[in-house]
């Protein structure tokens, strides 16, 4: 079962990879990146059961309280003017807005 | 069989590709990134050399008698703290770098550089005219 | 085979970032880069490695890369010098170094060279000499001592580095402070405020906790630092420079740093007074186990204190730096406005 | 008591990989930004709470539940907030849903 629920997490883990290099916003690739960091912490909890040393849970706990603080940064420093104009490759917020 | 060296494999696949960037990207920025990635591979090496099959981590408890090599682990542990020191000091000079020249890529600050070149030496034979 | 995703995947994530023209989307990627790493690190037994890539790959050297695109641009220059000739280049090294691993032990294998030359050693004698479960911290911070104190001293000579490329002198001319531009973030968002104010006592009391249970499980010093810096970070994105500066006094952290330095040396002296070889703890007490456990506990602390506050004084800078720039801009504008 | 503590266990963790996944599959198919994040902001709370739990059947001791105890929590507090901040920053920054925007187009008509 607990190998069973790996599995799961990592196809999920996946789909969020995808997503995130597929953009196409800004905000679609934080996303990509906060749901990457709670499946992260949900593989380390399920990680340590599945190799016999539950005991290594505070690595979780480390990646949770990082994964808040990196994406509150990140937002933080996307509110700037310079990345408010992606390159011109990219169709996101100004031809949205 | 062919699985047993996977792991090298795809550390020297991450390695190559950190090289490839600092190679052929001009943007410095990139350039960083690349290194990171360089860098993480070699992690990636060490850490992997030291797994033992069927051990677990290093840390000592009742009933477990096999564990992984924990050296490589100590060299890595300073090794990242070491490595965002210096990524820090890189990303400095890319800031200062900025300031200076108004461009992070590597093509346009050749040209300034050229350029401020031909005029100092302009300037010196105007100065030895006079 | 978890490590076979997962290593699948991460050079999924290399290629994408080769690609990619946009440098904020590389950012992100390389923030599940170092996240794919960290869990590999679990895979392979290192919690310890584990512990100090989540803090910092995926947390504080992402952050310090946005960090400089705000301040540099975002998109990058589309050419590239020379792609088929680098790729020549890279695909031949990459050949070479294939071959080499063909002669490596396979992976995991016992007998491999690396497994039976001091590792037993360590492995078996840690406990009666030391004293301490934790191989990885006993190794770290009594049997390589010496390794230890250099890459301190790194960090160190790095944070001098960037405070000496960064750091922003008041000149005497524009005597009114530096007014922040945007630094309003905690006015917007309400909700973040009040949940950072729940989060911050619990981060950095599991810093504290990450700094002295590292004897026992994965931690130490160095991962500490990390946590504890994060905090401040954190901290000084949520309510600006100028409010965290007043929290966390510069300078006394640049003087904090130091200490850690010294302290760790300090202790190596000591253990060269009291008749020992440098960073020989057995001779700080009677019982030679009792010393080693106080060296380690010392010698934690000064690592924790000086990463702790060279990543603050990194971060600092560059903020600083920033808010700078942005000051002048704002200036400039502001001297336009007025001459039109 | 053992398979009653097992098959709970085992359920929690079932409901928990199925929300995971269909959260996957909701960042990857929906249409725009704020429908990806509703489906990533609901199932990544409930789907790591669920395998957490599960988790916590199977601890072997008081301390490791603890500790599962501490993550489900965070993860209560930290996985709203984020959500709540990025819809927030995104609908800051100009950007409009997909939706919207169509039935704006549709009423101009």
């Amino acid at each position: 079962m607990l190998i069973a629920a790996t599995l799961a997490i990592f196809i999920a883990m996946i789909l969020a990879i995808i997503r995130g290099i597929i953009g196409p916003t800004l905000y679609d690739r934080i996303l990509a990146v906060n749901m990457f960091g709670t499946k992260t912490v949900l593989l380390i909890s399920l990680l340590g059961f599945v190799m016999g040393r539950p005991e290594f849970l505070d690595i979780a706990i480390v990646y949770a309280l990082i994964n808040f603080i990196s994406v509150i940064g990140v937002l933080r420093y996307s509110d700037t003017n310079k990345l408010k104009h992606p390159p011109s490759d990219e169709n996101s917020l100004d031809k949205e807005s | 069989m062919i699985m047993d060296l996977f792991n090298y494999w795809v550390v020297v696949v991450l390695m190559m590709s950190g090289f490839y960037i600092v190679i052929a990207h001009g943007n410095l920025i990139k350039k960083m990134v690349g290194l990171t990635i360089f860098q993480t591979s070699v992690f990636i090496f060490y850490i992997s050399m030291a797994k033992v099959e069927g051990g677990t981590a290093p840390i000592l408890a009742e009933s477990i008698s096999q564990h992984s090599n924990p050296l490589p682990h100590v060299l890595i542990l300073t090794a990242i703290v070491v490595g965002i020191a210096t990524t820090a000091l890189g990303l400095a000079l890319v800031v200062r770098i900025k300031e200076s020249y108004g461009s992070i890529e590597e093509e346009d600050i050749q040209q300034l550089d050229e350029q401020a070149q031909v005029e100092s030496e302009q300037k010196t034979a105007n100065g030895n005219q006079v | 085979m978890i490590d076979i995703v997962l290593l699948t995947l991460l050079m999924v994530v290399a290629f994408a970032i080769i690609k990619m023209k946009d440098l904020f989307s590389v950012i992100m990627l390389l923030g599940i880069y170092g996240l794919l790493s960290a869990s590999f690190f679990v895979a392979m037994d290192a919690v310890d490695v584990a512990f100090t890539e989540a803090a910092v790959g995926a947390g504080i050297s992402t952050l310090l890369i946005l960090l400089v695109i705000t301040m540099t641009g975002r998109s990058e220059n589309t050419t590239r010098h020379k792609p088929l000739l680098a790729l020549l280049v890279v695909v031949f090294t990459g050949a070479l170094l294939i071959y080499g691993t063909l002669d490596m032990p396979y992976f995991g294998s016992a007998d491999a060279p690396i497994n039976n030359h001091v590792a037993p050693r360590y492995i078996n004698g840690s406990m009666e000499e030391i004293g301490i479960p934790n191989i990885v911290t006993s190794v770290l911070a009594s049997y390589r001592a010496f390794d230890t104190f250099g890459e301190v001293v790194v960090i160190f000579t790095a944070g001098i580095g960037v405070l000496a490329l960064l750091s922003v002198v008041p000149r005497p001319e524009d005597s009114k402070k530096i007014t922040p531009v945007n630094d309003s973030m905690h006015e917007q968002y309400l909700v973040i405020r009040v949940v950072t104010k729940i989060l911050l006592p619990f981060i950095l009391l599991f810093a504290l906790y990450v700094q002295f249970h590292g004897d026992f499980g994965p931690g130490g010093g160095f991962q500490a630092g990390v946590i504890f810096s994060a905090a401040i970070i954190l901290y000084t994105m949520l309510f600006g420079l100028n409010t965290a500066r007043k929290v966390m006094n510069q300078s006394v952290v640049q003087l904090i740093a130091a200490m850690g330095v010294l302290l760790y040396a300090c202790v190596g002296v000591v253990s060269l007074l009291n008749g020992g070889n440098f960073f020989d703890y057995n001779v700080l007490s009677n019982d030679p186990v009792a010393g080693q456990h106080l060296g380690v506990l010392l010698i934690e602390w000064g690592v924790g204190c000086t990463v702790a506050s060279v990543m603050i004084i990194i971060f600092f800078s560059f903020a600083g730096r920033r808010e700078m720039q942005q000051h002048n801009k704002y200036v400039d504008n502001k001297d336009q406005e007025s001459s039109l | 008591m053992d398979i009653i503590i097992n098959i709970s266990g085992a359920l929690c963790l079932i409901i928990g990989s199925f929300l995971c996944i269909s959260g996957g599959i909701g960042i990857l198919r929906f249409p725009d930004f704020y429908t990806r994040m509703h489906a990533v902001g609901v199932t990544d709370t409930l789907g790591a709470g669920m395998v957490l739990i599960g988790l916590m059947f199977y601890s072997p001791d008081f301390l490791i539940f603890s500790k599962l105890v501490m993550i489900l929590l965070l993860t209560l507090l930290i996985g709203p907030t984020t959500s709540h901040v990025l819809a927030k920053a995104a609908m800051h920054n100009g950007l409009m849903p997909e939706l919207a925007q169509n039935d704006n187009n549709k009423n101009m008509d």
